[in-house]
């Protein structure tokens, strides 16, 4: 049984470990933050928990993002993408229902489109002031791009840097159309002063609690979703993907179909994500189609280390909020402090923080082995089966066509 | 002139040598033997300075190259005709014979005729890129760019493979060559045995990391020579 | 305007100074420009001197007994000059003076003022300008100063001036219909935008034959005019393409060929338009005579700079990576953040001013054609760069050793090559690069702590449109994105092109998934 | 020549890569159940061949056709591979980031599509026939170790090894025997004659010890067509193909 | 450690707007450590609170909950872009404190946190169009903006404005550029051939930041003289002209409030005490710095007359509070949380300085709802008790917009 496999000891650990604090968080920090009396030393204050919360989306975002480039070999430099469409999709239903409560009090309109002249509410608007269809929306127009977009990227056996480009270039396309006042998604301004969720007030403190809840269930269910992904035969062919492509063709599996679905699901994984942040955070504007910010998921993804499950987690959240916290503490200096935090993980952790930590296993294990064989014992010497997708060994997917930088040691 | 001396090796946790000794002469052909992934070419890679040694030393014309990287290496006169060709693909063949160019001095600067009688199908496809040469082809270029070095010692990981019988021929007249004229050392390692029985002046034989046998090249007939060549 | 040009009468100077004096007491613009009607109208030359100071800024009264100088600053102080002889009248501090404000449309009439006084002028590039002026703004009055003028002029090219500035006017003249039909001839016979909407303009208000030959002539000035608009959108696009080349040529190396994702490829860019700038800093205030100069002083102090920090982030970061290229964004990704932040907290976040020299600036035209000489400069310099990174690519051994290094370093070791040499002077060489890059770009662009943020997508976009991995791919992915977006801006608009531009660069990539020059072939699948 | 009854069928193929023919009117034929060895210069197009028939690379002209109707012109490599012809490639190409065994997991024949690989568990039979490949490629205490750590002639056994776990109708093995020693050379013949009794084969091979072994039909290419064709010592004793393969 | 009154400063020191940005943290630097000479406030010292927003819009709105409710500060001067103002309003709601923001925009908004001393629309554009109109005798008019929403709605006010002054929509063309927009040879040669129509040709420029260099480097060199087409900036000052070779720009039009060339006492005093604070004696000062230096003062006022820095008192003393203002008047803090200014029009000199060529005789009321754009012109904001409301509808008498028509 999958639960069998999920509770055994060892490799899955620590996939199992990261689900129970994400769920033990999901109930204490809010019962910590509503039900305690701000005096306590218990007490999460509001600002935590919106902070932390936020930092949670980020997460989910780049768990989503390491389905597809730790596991599948696709560095997608366009993931923000979908983040924002889903953000967007949540916008929507916000707005929708700040009703006459806008500045201008049109019951139909929201107040951009109050000013900007507009007489109706365009067709693409209909149906987001409900709430099953803006939570629909949030996976199907993410999930329905990354279709679409995937099916003919991959279909075209575009790959590596190629790939990499275009959904760069995607992003970059959606960013100067979303900027645009005549789109109907509010130009540069984006979507913002939303007044309630579901009915309750997204200011009050019981909604921030329970939204960060929400979205400490919902990297719950991304880590399970993924190592269940990662750990079946499919990861396997996954990891084969990015390892060899169009080998796995001549032993009969379709790579474009694999590639397409790692990409889906991971399109729609950053759209849930990118629907929570929003009511979060109050805002969502075309900054976050910005390709600076599907990079800087990237950098996230590898601090932690990709190709594990929980390294893109930890690189999320170390290092947005080693950003709030020297944005506040050294705000003439930070982009050193993290300017030099990236170079040093590449140089001292080139596996990001969880490599070092299976680094250090292995060389336990090691230890262990050496010990062994003195006494005369026989270990098996193979390396201590992880829940990393290998990856010591190359993936040429930024390899220039053919026989690029091809992976050796340095001198 | 090569001198390995108890020469360990580790990956990680695996060891692939296990204290080898082993010399090769000027104007000899020593040929290393053994089975599938006994090490052959995990010492190879070690003389070249692919790899580092876990302990031991390799000198060459008495002095320890333990410390010099691969190209020192090769600037001091040792060539490398590596298992799996490893020619440079985008590369065209006439670039891929230059690149052996880095080594000579400006006026020794060109390819020497006798690739070219040896291999006359790459003077047909100078202009081809490497890696779109049929593999044999690969490995004919990978042998004539190592002999652009002018070595003194040359160094073959099993360079038979994958050629057709004929020109399989002509190496080994033009090793033997090398040998006669040049006075070079050869270090060879093969799995063809008749190649080997035919060249070799001198052959070692490996099992499991280690130097399990050494001798003349008749030795190899002798049955408990052969059982480290059996399944 | 009634200006009488026969007879240059020389007014009473006693007279002028007294118009000229009225200027202290002008409190507002149209009092000013009264003054200045009043002393065109005397039509003597010598008001010349105080009307273009005027028009300069540089005329001022002194707030003591309110007499009119012409001033120069000079430090904390103004030197001031007699209005008419330009004799030197000694200096005042700047608090005693008042300077005498014009505005747009004083400048406008002064112009037009001006105009009548220089057409005798000795000078044939103020007899042409004077021609000009009145080509663009007819006068009936003006024919027969225009007459006069043709009668005596010997240059052939400021006499074909005068003649079009004549025709001008005669169209406005109440002339018999054939000199006016002959007018539109040479009106017509320009084909210039200015002649163009001349004639429209007429032809609005015009009657039969005219009408019909206005007509015609418009007609057939706005499809040759169309021609031209083709031909100025492809020198357009060419100029785009080359500033796109530019700013991608180094990262053609440093990415293309040595497969490092360097995220800091713009800030190599932006290092070298720093160093432009420190150069004409320090020209302007030590050797002024120098500044044309500047640029090519920086260029090779661009290259070294980028080049030198290129090394040093090579030899102290990149050479661990090579065994594992993705890393390399995280890690150029920190640098280009820790430079930024550097050269702000160095320079300040603000944009540095750094000039045109005289020879990059101002633009010529073949015939309908405007060609700005910075551009031309822009692409043939960028031309010139790519070509010799080409040779140094193809045609010497260490773009050789380079290509064999970047394709399995530990082969190349066992060649011979010495790889860390190579890798690190073929990163300083891309880096290098960007930075002589960033000399050109200072001339176009802001000088800013973002300047490479503004550069890296475009660059990397480049460089895989055309193929990674191939220098030409590079040179012709530049040019077709440039010449593309410039065809669609027009119809499109700026953004909406822009989008279009990158749509298709996505439709391409389908096309052709390894880039317009694909590498085909075994070698590359292998 | 009649398609029926044959399992792989060429006729008249050509293909040329910038101007270069690699192949010139090409013809084979093999019959179900037949193992070929195929021999010839290096260049002559053997492994050109092989990529025509497997959907690597596509004829500029010729038929090349499949069990007698399916023509393989028209599929991609994934369906190509799904009908039932397996390869070995020359150089051996295995999934360096996996290890031995599930590069064999990955192989073992099955369907090919995205839900059944998500919600797989592996079956006794399929545990039993990894460890018979295993048994068979002398990898059993390799097992657990990744592919690129491998030494180059136990990726060809590893390669080797994927191929019988694909189980296809035919299969075609581009110079299995390179750099492995004699007695594995003859250890590999008899099993590609085992296998033999139940597939079709196309063997490369530059060992003519491997290929008299075999003791099947030999055809000699020489630039990308037929130059010679029978048994080996009728082959081999062709002056064109001493000339230009065997040398004197 | 004794107490002190924190002032957030939420200003952005990277990314792309710390161009701008940076000079207004040091400006709050400069105006806390003045007040601090003069004794501070309330008995107290000052103490200012920086953090970097990176130019992020969604960090601008985590910054702010950080100095609200971690660092508990009493007031926060900040934002510059209107995006970077909607992100942190609901924050500012929510936490009920007060922001001072001060950069020229596009008007439509009149919250209860937050005091706009920059300029509104009517307090810019609109005098520089007229400007145009009646000195230069402009009849064609290019609307060129940066593509997002200040510019846009300014233009839409602009077009609104100059066709009920009577100018045909053939006259009027609008343009659009993205964000860092590098390359204007087209759009510079489109405005030559809309200015070779004939009729005398303005331009309207809302470029926005890095654009402008850009834009008037190709302006130059295309040989555009403001005697033919002047073009008149919003959003182009001192600051940004540092950047530039100004020579061949003399004579182009900016619209402001203020100009460091203005020649009063109190400018002079205050440029001189700026240049010690920053010891440099070339730094220039702007329009958005002596809109901090209002907004400061004000605030400063109103917490005096309060006695007290809490938020409802503040926004309670601060309307109908005067300080001087660096041209030579008194600005006051109006009801709808916008405040009087002069507005100047000055010409591009080649030093980089503004020559005020035009000035409007008193002082502007900042409009917060637009008198040109259909939905807005009913609108009114007053946040003084009784109606205490940002969006009354003096048509309906009600508060709470125009509800549905
Ligand atoms: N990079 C590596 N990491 C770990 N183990 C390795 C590595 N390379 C080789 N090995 C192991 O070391 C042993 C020796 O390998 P080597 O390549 O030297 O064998 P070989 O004698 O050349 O074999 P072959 O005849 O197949 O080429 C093998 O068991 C192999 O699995
Ligand atoms: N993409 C290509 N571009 C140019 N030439 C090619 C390409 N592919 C193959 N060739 C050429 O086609 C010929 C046939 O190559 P192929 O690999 O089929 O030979 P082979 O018979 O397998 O030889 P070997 O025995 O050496 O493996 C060779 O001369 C090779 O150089
Ligand atoms: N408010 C502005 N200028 O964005
Ligand atoms: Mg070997
Ligand atoms: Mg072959």
């Amino acid at each position: 049984m999958i639960s069998g496999k999920f509770f055994a000891a060892g490799s899955d650990r620590r996939i199992f470990v990261a689900i129970v604090l994400l769920v033990a968080a999901a109930i204490v920090v809010p019962v910590l933050n509503v039900a305690v009396p701000a005096g306590s030393a218990f007490h999460v204050p509001p600002y935590m928990v919106a902070l932390v919360g936020k930092y949670l989306c980020y997460a989910l975002l780049a768990l989503s993002l390491d389905l597809v480039w730790g596991y599948c070999g696709i560095l997608s430099l366009g993931h923000g993408a979908f983040f924002a469409l889903g953000g967007y999709a949540m916008g929507m239903y916000l707005m929708r229902q700040i009703g006459s409560r806008g500045v201008y009090g049109n019951p139909d309109l929201p107040d951009f489109m109050v000013f900007l002249n507009w007489k109706e509410l365009p067709w693409f608007w209909y149906g987001f002031d409900q709430f099953w269809f803006a939570a629909l929306m949030v996976m199907l127009v993410p999930g329905l791009l990354a279709l679409v977009f995937g099916w003919f990227a991959f279909r075209s056996r575009v790959t590596g840097v190629y790939l990499s480009i275009i959904t760069q270039a995607m992003t970059y396309a959606l960013l100067l159309a979303f900027f645009r006042n005549d789109m109907g998604f509010g130009g540069n301004n984006g979507l913002t002063d939303f007044k309630d969720i579901l009915g309750f007030n997204v200011q009050a403190n019981a909604t921030r609690s329970a939204l960060f809840a929400a979205s400490a269930i919902a990297l719950a269910l991304g880590v399970f979703v993924t190592w269940l992904i990662v750990s079946s035969k499919f990861g396997k062919l996954l990891i084969a993907v990015r390892n060899a492509e169009s080998r796995t063709r001549f032993l009969g599996w379709r790579a474009e179909n694999v590639k397409l679905f790692a990409f889906t699901v991971s399109a729609v994984m950053a759209g849930i994500a990118g629907a929570l942040y929003v009511p979060q955070v109050g805002i969502i504007n075309p900054g976050e189609f910005d390709p600076g910010n599907s990079i800087e998921v990237v950098v996230w993804t590898a601090v932690g280390g990709r190709g594990t499950i929980v390294g893109p987690i930890i690189g999320a959240l170390l290092v947005n909020a080693g950003k709030s916290w020297f944005t506040g503490a050294l705000p003439e200096l930070w982009l050193f402090a993290l300017g030099g935090l990236f170079v040093a993980v590449t140089l001292f952790l080139p596996k990001g923080i969880v490599g070092l930590w299976d680094q250090w296993r292995d060389a336990r294990a090691q230890r262990q082995v050496s010990v062994a064989a003195e006494a005369g014992t026989d270990i098996d010497p193979t390396p201590p089966k992880i829940g990393r997708a290998q990856s010591g060994a190359p993936t040429g997917e930024w390899a220039k066509p053919s026989g690029g930088p091809e992976p050796q040691p340095a001198e | 002139m090569l001198e390995v001396s108890n020469a360990t090796l580790h990956y990680g946790a695996a060891q692939a040598l296990r204290g080898v000794s082993l010399t090769a002469r000027a104007g000899k052909i020593t040929c290393v033997l053994g089975r599938n992934g006994v090490g052959k070419t995990s010492l190879m890679r070690s003389i070249v300075g692919h790899h580092r040694l876990t302990s031991g030393s390799v000198a060459f014309e008495g002095k320890a190259l333990d410390r010099s990287a691969a190209y020192d290496r090769a600037r001091s006169g040792i060539a490398f005709v590596p298992q799996g060709r490893e020619i440079f693909p985008l590369l065209t063949v006439k670039e891929n014979l230059e690149s052996g160019f880095a080594s000579l001095k400006r006026a020794d600067r060109n390819v020497p005729g006798h690739v070219f009688e040896l291999f006359p199908v790459l003077r047909q496809m100078l202009a081809r890129r490497g890696g779109d040469l049929s593999g044999g082809q690969q490995q004919q270029l990978a042998i004539g760019r190592a002999l652009v070095m002018r070595p003194k010692l040359l160094v073959l990981d099993e360079p038979t493979e994958g050629i057709q019988p004929s020109i399989i021929k002509d190496i080994g007249r033009a090793i033997r060559y090398l040998r006669d004229q040049a006075g070079i050392a050869v270090l060879l390692v093969e799995q063809y045995l008749d190649f080997c029985r035919e060249l070799a002046d001198e052959v070692y034989v490996m099992d499991r990391g280690q130097i399990v046998h050494t001798g003349p090249a008749e030795d190899l007939d002798k049955p408990h020579v052969r059982k480290f060549l059996t399944v | 305007m009634l200006v009488v040009f026969t007879s240059p009468a020389s007014a009473d100077e006693a007279a002028l100074r007294a118009i000229i004096a009225k200027f202290a007491a002008a409190q507002n613009f149209k009092a000013t420009e009264a003054v200045v009607q009043e002393l065109a109208a005397t039509s003597d030359p010598a008001v010349e001197r105080p009307l273009a100071a005027l028009a300069e800024g540089d005329l001022y009264f002194r707030k003591s007994d309110s007499a009119v100088f012409i001033g120069k600053e000079a430090g904390q102080a103004i030197k001031l000059a007699d209005p008419l002889t330009s004799a030197e009248a000694g200096e005042e501090p700047k608090a005693a003076v008042t300077k005498i404000k014009v505005n747009n449309a004083l400048r406008r009439s002064i112009r037009d003022a001006l105009g009548g006084l220089t057409l005798g002028s000795p000078d044939a590039n103020a007899r042409i300008a004077a021609a000009d002026t009145m080509f663009k703004t007819p006068v009936a009055a003006n024919v027969e100063a225009l007459d006069a003028a043709i009668a005596k002029e010997t240059i052939g090219s400021v006499k074909l001036k005068l003649e079009q500035a004549r025709a001008s006017s005669v169209l406005v003249s109440d002339l018999p219909e054939d000199e006016k039909l002959a007018a539109i001839d040479v009106i017509a016979g320009i084909g210039s935008r200015d002649a163009l909407s001349l004639l429209t303009g007429y032809e609005t208000g015009a009657e039969g034959a005219l009408k019909d030959a206005a007509s015609a002539a418009v007609a057939s000035m706005n499809s040759t005019l169309a021609l031209w608009a083709s031909a100025q959108n492809v020198w357009y696009g060419l100029s785009l393409g080359s500033v796109l080349l530019l700013a991608a040529i180094g990262l053609a190396i440093t990415f293309g060929v040595m497969g490092v994702i360097n995220m800091a490829h713009g800030e190599m860019v932006m290092l070298g338009a720093y160093t432009t700038f420190i150069v004409q800093n320090i020209i302007r205030t030590s050797f002024p005579g120098l500044f044309d100069w500047s640029l090519a002083i920086a260029l090779p102090l661009a290259f070294l700079v980028s080049g030198a920090v290129g090394l040093a982030i090579e030899r102290g970061i990149i050479r661990f990576l090579y065994g594992r290229p993705l890393e390399t964004l995280l890690a150029t990704w920190g640098v280009s953040l820790i430079l930024q932040q550097a050269v702000r907290s160095i320079f300040g976040p603000t944009n540095r001013e750094v000039g045109n020299p005289s020879w990059m600036s101002g633009a010529f035209d073949i015939g309908e054609l405007s060609v700005t000489w910075n551009r031309l400069w822009i692409l043939a310099f960028s031309l010139a760069v790519f070509f010799l990174l080409l040779f140094v690519m193809k045609r010497t051994s260490w773009g050789l050793q380079m290509r064999a290094v970047t394709a399995n370093r530990r082969m190349a070791s066992s060649m011979g090559i010495r790889t860390p040499w190579v890798d690190a002077l073929t990163f300083a060489l891309g880096s290098g690069i960007a930075g002589i890059a960033g000399v050109a770009l200072s001339q176009i662009d802001n000088v800013s702590p973002n300047l490479g943020q503004g550069y890296i997508i475009d660059s990397f976009m480049v460089v895989v449109f055309g193929g990674v991995g191939n220098l030409w791919g590079t040179l012709v992915g530049a040019f077709s994105l440039g010449v593309l977006n410039k065809f669609l801006e027009p119809y499109a608009g700026a953004v909406l092109g822009k989008i279009l531009v990158l749509v298709l660069i996505i439709l391409f990539i389908q096309k052709r998934p390894r880039g317009l020059f694909a590498l085909k072939g075994r070698a590359v699948e292998a | 020549m009649s398609k029926s009854g044959t399992i792989l069928y060429l006729d008249g193929v050509s293909v040329a890569f910038d101007g270069f023919r690699a192949i010139n009117k090409l013809s084979l034929v093999l019959d179900r159940g037949e193992m070929r060895a195929i021999i010839g210069p290096n260049g002559a197009g053997k492994t050109t061949m092989m990529d025509i028939v497997t959907g690597k690379t596509r004829p500029d002209e010729g038929e090349v056709f499949f069990d007698g109707q399916v023509d393989l012109t028209r599929h991609d490599e994934a369906e190509i591979a799904m009908m039932g012809i397996g390869r070995k490639f020359q150089k051996p190409t295995v999934f360096d980031s996996h290890t031995v065994e599930d590069n064999l997991v990955l192989s073992l024949n099955g369907p090919r599509s995205i839900f059944p690989a998500l919600f797989h568990r592996r079956s006794a039979e399929e545990a039993r026939r990894i460890d018979d490949i295993l048994g068979v490629t002398r990898l059993g205490d390799k097992r657990g170790a990744l592919a690129a750590n491998l030494s180059h002639g136990q990726k060809q056994w590893l390669e080797i090894g994927m191929l019988l776990a694909q189980d296809p109708k035919l299969l075609l093995v581009d110079e299995p025997v390179a750099g492995m020693t004699d007695a594995e050379t003859e250890e590999t013949a008899r099993l590609l004659k085992d296998i033999n009794q139940t597939h079709s084969i196309i063997v490369v091979e530059h060992d003519m010890h491997f290929v008299r072994e075999l003791g099947v039909k030999v055809t000699c290419l020489h630039e990308g067509a037929v130059l010679s064709e029978g048994t080996l010592d009728f082959v081999s004793s062709d002056e064109r193909v001493m000339e230009v393969y065997l040398g004197r | 450690q004794e107490e002190t009154i924190k002032v957030g400063v939420l200003h952005s020191l990277s990314g792309t707007m710390a161009i701008s940005e940076t000079t207004l943290k040091d400006t709050m630097l400069f105006l806390i450590e003045e007040q601090n000479k003069k004794g501070g406030l309330l008995g107290k010292k000052l103490e200012a609170v920086v953090v970097d927003p990176a130019s992020d819009w969604p960090l601008f709105a985590e910054k702010a909950r950080e100095l609200i409710a971690v660092d508990k500060v009493s007031a926060v001067f900040g934002c510059w872009t209107s995006v970077s103002r909607k992100s942190v309003l609901p924050v500012f709601e929510e936490l009920n404190s007060v922001l001072f923001y001060p950069v020229q925009y596009e008007g439509e908004e009149s919250q209860r946190n937050v005091f706009y001393t920059g300029a509104a629309p009517n307090q810019q554009a609109i005098p520089a169009v007229d400007y145009l109109m009646n000195e230069e005798g402009v009849e064609r008019w290019v609307l060129a903006g940066t593509d997002y929403v200040y510019p846009q709605t300014t233009n839409k006010i602009l077009q609104a404005y100059l066709e009920s002054k009577g100018v045909a929509k053939e006259d009027i063309m609008i343009n659009y550029t993205p964000f860092g927009h590098s390359d204007w040879q087209t759009i510079v040669t489109d405005i030559k051939n809309f200015g070779s129509a004939g009729k005398k040709t303005a331009v309207v420029s809302t470029i926005n930041g890095d654009a402008n260099v850009p834009f008037y480097k190709e302006l130059g060199n295309q040989g555009i003289k403001a005697e033919d087409i002047p073009v008149v900036a919003f959003s182009v000052g001192e600051e940004e002209l540092a950047g530039l070779d100004t020579a061949p720009l003399v004579g182009h039009l900016t619209a402001w409030n203020y100009f460091q060339s203005v020649d009063t006492p109190e400018n002079t005093a205050f440029i001189d005490a700026w240049r010690a604070f920053t010891k440099n004696d070339k730094r220039v000062t702007n329009d958005p710095m002596e809109a901090h230096v209002i907004g400061f003062n004000m605030w400063v006022k109103a917490v005096e007359k309060a006695g007290t820095t809490d938020p409802d008192a503040v926004i309670d003393s601060i309307i109908g509070v005067s300080v001087p203002n660096l041209t030579g008047d008194l600005s006051s803090m109006m009801p709808n949380h916008h405040i009087t200014k002069p507005v100047l029009i000055g010409e591009i000199q080649a030093d980089g300085q503004m020559e005020t060529v035009w000035e409007t005789s008193g002082l502007v009321v900042g409009d917060e709802w637009s008198d040109y754009l259909p939905d807005s012109k009913d609108l009114i904001a007053d946040w003084r008790a009784p109606l205490s409301c940002g969006n009354f509808n003096v048509a309906t008498g009600k508060c709470g917009g125009k509800g549905i028509n």
